[in-house]
């Protein structure tokens, strides 16, 4: 792989680290000594991605902003890496009018139309909206690719199926992303179905699977290299599986106390792994470490403070944009 | 061109229900390139109830599209489709199944626009078959308009006759917002079925739009205000003319919406009536009838002259048999009962 | 395999038979001479299995009353397999008091707790209720097995898929049946999936899978034999799809004009298949075909008879039996 | 033991909601060997809202089962489950995900006795967590009752506080029906969530029943009838509290159950206080409110010295900002407006 290419997956899992630190630091803030999930100036349930960079960004790398992405509940990294005005998602989940949903929606509904992005926080309900914008691009004969995420728990549900299923029989460009952190909340993927990989579940819809593993951020982006093309010359659909790691709590808040291999997690956390790669190829010193950090940190600051200038919703406001 | 009344179209042409409402689809795909239908057996089958008959020779598969028996992934479908500019139409066969898809409809399809800040539209209209009478038993055989109406986020249309099937069916696909398009399969004129013969009617040829959230009085009376909608107006209405004779003067109020519902319409009717008898195919607590009522003793108990009466399923599941089906739906027998009992007599 | 077990799959596939072709003469006796859906002594929706016998005397003759079988909208076949009150039944699809139901659930509300028996309307929605028979039995000890059929329609439906995979998690002891008679209600196979043996989808949760061809009775038998001996003794659920045979319309009334197989369809016929079968293998003479025929007509005229003589339920009484 | 009052339990010991539940499942699952319970996070997390915490250590994995995120499958599991005589009590974690798995819950759970003439019994709790307050968003929010409650076949139980919750936790497990259990995350006294004093109380240590239909007056008075039900009880008794000083004499009435409703306790309380108001945390039109109101008025619209009037979620999905959330939740401040409006003050 090409040094560019490299050093620009580096510098987006650094941007999206950096990004869900700030917003674990502001989220908690506020919310000392006792922890209150209502209170402080970001509320409500906060899933965040830290560990799951290597997924985004290599997926993404392979996406333009004419191509489609529909995230989970745990979103940041995705609607990062595919390029949402991180000002504005920054501001929605701040809860703030300018916001990309002017406060309304939150940090498990982040909706950017300029880069057809959006998430749910319905597992696997994501799946099946990204199936109709696939076969809108389809329908007029753009190029566009809709990549549609989930995590290992959420390929259990019915969801699932039916779309990997429709997506096959229609031919649809859709690249189909299942981010195994080995946990759904609490439960364990090997509590919630006995096959060892979701790839091979891509043969029962007649389409290609493939599981990356050891949440290698370059295997992501050569598996995803094949998917989108092979989506985007109208092949379509493929099933990619990526051995990850939720480096932190299922949200923030979670005790963890059911987690039976925390000690192992720091060791595999991806972006120092990466790091230690680069540079062991030569491809980074520590100025561009320094300057990769510097970028992301003034970026992520930039968008926190654009957020906390930007003033809350007016509540008497609160039952307009119901309809069109 | 705009409907408000349902007596408003001049036209000696006789449509069913069902050919009216293919009508307004077929105009619409005419006119607008992005307008596509989905469902099962809506192509070479023309819909179990005739809601897409010829549009698949017409249109042709890319336009008019069989899908897999996979409510939650095409009705999903549509919801993208919508949001990258399509204007799809989905079928969900009977209203009876929305369990297996319910959360595309209302944590998706109805919430997206108010999440994402007014940013993202979804216009869809999402069709779908209702009501009992024929014992199809307790899964096929369901109104369940009360549940969609009680969500947040998206019309609900109600149309009871056919130039109102076409103008409501017209109004939805041009709108913005997603639309459950409720008909019920007694109105559709299905040539297999017990016909009501209101189900077949005048219907304009030209394009018009029934604008959505506009009650129709049915018939006028100074009696009593039955407010209904669907089939249940034509048990009304048969009811009306034969009480007529006992001189009682119903005045009958088709909803044709309930999202938005026109309280004002209802309003003024019981406020000249001092009667309400709520008729309503769905199952009686939680839901339509509850809230007509509601809405006009919030509005002023005294408008009610006599305590209003409803005429729904009591809550029990719809039975298979016929006698048993007959006994808990809204027929003609229960609303004339009704009427007698709102009147005092 | 042995004669007398031959014998028996032939004699129920004939009793099958009997009872579908007297509710067809039933149900259209009183809709003439224009069909109307809600007219006659039987009214409603009308799906009759005819074609497809060789899937239920093949599966319920491993079974016994103490084994559960849920079926679909077209459940006849398998309710008189399975050995449900073939008076009681017929009395419920006649609406009558002395109906499995009261009169309340009709053709495709048929449940008989004495077998363990039930359908339900909503596709694919029948599986998950048989996984909590086949747990019950589980915990119980018992070494009940529970049966759970669909349609290949069915198949790409999300209960299809969570229903596997909880089965072959929780090893249940259960047996998917998939009854592949190619079309739901209009469309055909190829337009609803793009593989070609529902069989391969059991690969996706870890469990075995077969497909039996050519509506083979002996072919379902033998399949059904090792996947029910799977489950009885607590290795898991297995998956079986059986190619067959939708004879009539997919419910009564149904015009067809979609089936461009129609011309076909007689000759595939299963019931002359095997009765030919048998015939020349020396199994069946004119007079076992007459008998089997005769004793069936038998028991179905009884049930008839039985369904019309029993009273029409009280419509005051509607509304009772929602609560126990 | 049978309580049928709020204010009965004579005990000094303390609990919050959430343990209180626990403690009747546990005491049923003491028992009997055929309760067990199913549900995303129930084992070693305890209930993401505290509504299993200590069972699986109790219990072992048995009989406090974890399931992979399948609502479909695991739900109708335990419908099988019960038809064969066990009596499971399944969570689904959010109310708000019922649209993934309605079909199980509505069309079987619900209808199996029915269609069955009542030769199958379904004896399932299915537990569930509602209501919002905490910025969770329009998906996670959601108190949906009136969606439950609109549908036959199923009881629905909506406790307030502890004493309450283990009552009524042990009638719904040994209840022969299908008992849809709703509990408010602000009601459950959780260490994380801003907490509402009454989420802690008194509850005796042996085991009771509140019998299932049965509403509560949790505060007497004579001016105006608050009727509502959940975590709004305690926001309506902190109003009456403050109002007293103002010479307004609410009466709140915890409704605890929806199906059955109570209707003669609403009426017989109207009919001393004349005024009605409801508060519901649910969506406004179609629902609650409605009912209760309709309720009121098809016995007597007389009844009523003055329109009745509701304070509920307006018909927009929950949204996330908290000025924007409180704004639609029906809080103390609306409540109080409200109480002074239906006053005529
Ligand atoms: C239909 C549905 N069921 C349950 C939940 C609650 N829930 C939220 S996240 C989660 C775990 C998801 O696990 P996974 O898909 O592996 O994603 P991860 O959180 O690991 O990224 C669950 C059960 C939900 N949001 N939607
Ligand atoms: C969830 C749901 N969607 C649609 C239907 C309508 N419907 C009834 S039968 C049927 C076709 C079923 O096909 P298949 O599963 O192959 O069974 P078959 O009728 O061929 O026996 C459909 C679509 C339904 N009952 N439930
Ligand atoms: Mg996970
Ligand atoms: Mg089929």
């Amino acid at each position: 792989m090409d040094t560019a290419t490299r050093l620009d997956l580096y510098r987006m899992m650094v941007l999206i680290r950096t990004f869900e630190e700030a917003i674990l630091r502001e989220y908690h803030a506020d919310k000392k000594p006792v922890f209150d999930i209502g209170a402080g100036a970001i509320p409500g349930e906060m899933h965040l991605s830290a560990g799951q960079e290597p997924v985004a960004a290599g997926v993404c790398a392979q996406l333009t902003s004419a191509d489609a992405v529909t995230a989970t509940h745990r979103p940041h990294h995705f609607a990062i890496a595919h390029g949402v005005d991180l000002h504005r998602m920054t501001a929605e989940i701040f809860g703030r009018v300018d916001g990309l949903g002017k406060g309304r929606g939150g940090h498990m509904h982040l909706f950017d139309p300029d880069v057809h992005f959006s998430c749910s926080g319905i597992i696997a309900e994501g799946y099946p909206p990204a199936l109709g914008q696939a076969l809108a691009f389809q329908r007029r004969g753009t190029d566009g690719v809709a990549v549609a995420v989930t995590g290992e728990g959420a390929a259990n549900q019915g969801a699932f199926h039916e779309s990997l299923n429709l997506a096959a029989l229609w031919k649809l460009p859709v690249v189909f992303v299942v981010e195994d952190n080995e946990w759904g909340i609490s439960v364990p993927r090997s509590a919630s179905t006995c096959i060892t990989s979701n790839a091979d579940r891509a043969a029962a819809y007649g389409m290609p699977g493939r599981r990356v593993e050891d949440n290698s951020v370059e295997g992501v982006h050569q598996a995803a290299a094949e998917a989108v093309a092979r989506a985007r010359t109208g092949e379509g659909p493929s099933l990619l599986e990526v051995h990850t790691l939720r480096l932190w709590g299922h949200f923030e808040g979670d005790p963890q106390a059911y987690r039976h291999d925390l000690d192992g997690v720091p060791g595999r956390d991806p972006l120092p792994t990466y790091e230690q790669e680069l540079r062991s190829a030569g491809v980074l010193d520590e100025a561009a470490v320094t300057s990769a950090a510097a970028d992301a940190s003034e970026r992520v600051e930039d968008a926190i403070a654009f957020a906390r200038r930007s003033p809350a919703p007016a509540p008497k406001e609160a039952a307009d944009l119901v309809f069109a | 061109m705009s409907l408000t009344d349902a007596s408003a179209p001049t036209t000696t042409r006789r449509l069913s229900t069902s050919k009216a409402m293919v009508e307004a689809i077929a105009a619409e795909m005419d006119r607008d390139q992005d307008v596509f239908v989905m469902g099962e057996d809506v192509g070479a089958y023309g819909g179990i109830f005739s809601s897409t008959t010829g549009l698949l020779d017409r249109f042709g598969p890319q336009r008019v599209v069989d899908t897999p028996i996979s409510e939650t992934a095409f009705i999903g479908a549509a919801i993208g489709a919508a949001v990258e500019g399509m204007r799809p139409i989905a079928e969900l066969m009977f209203a009876d199944f929305f369990g297996v898809c319910m959360d595309q409809i209302y944590n998706h399809m109805a919430k997206i626009h108010y999440e994402s800040g007014g940013n993202v539209r979804v216009p869809i209209v999402l069709t779908t078959a209702v009501g009992g009478g024929y014992s199809d038993g307790a899964q096929h055989s369901q109104c369940l308009w009360g549940t969609f109406a009680h969500l947040p986020g998206m019309k609900v249309v109600v149309p009871s006759n056919p130039a109102d099937a076409k103008g409501l069916m017209t109004s939805a696909i041009r709108d913005d917002n997603p639309v459950v398009y409720m008909f019920h399969k007694g109105i559709m004129g299905l040539p297999w079925m017990a016909k009501n013969p209101r189900s077949v009617g005048p219907v304009p040829e030209e394009d018009y739009e029934v604008p959505i959230g506009k009650a129709a009085i049915a018939r006028p009376g100074t009696d009593v205000t039955v407010a209904t909608l669907s089939l249940s107006v034509h048990h009304a209405l048969d009811v009306a003319d034969e009480l007529a004779g006992d001189d009682i003067d119903c005045e009958v109020v088709d909803l044709r919406s309930l999202v938005p519902l026109d309280t004002d319409t209802i309003l003024e009717s019981v406020g000249r009536t001092g009667r309400l008898l709520v008729v309503d195919e769905d199952y009686r607590s939680f839901g339509v009838s509850g809230e007509i009522i509601a809405r006009v003793a919030e509005r002023d108990p005294g408008l009610l002259t006599a305590p209003p009466v409803r005429v729904a399923v009591p809550d029990v599941p719809i039975p298979y048999a016929r006698g048993l089906e007959d006994a808990v739906l809204p027929t003609a027998d229960r609303i004339r009962s009704a009427v007698f009992g709102v009147m005092g007599r």
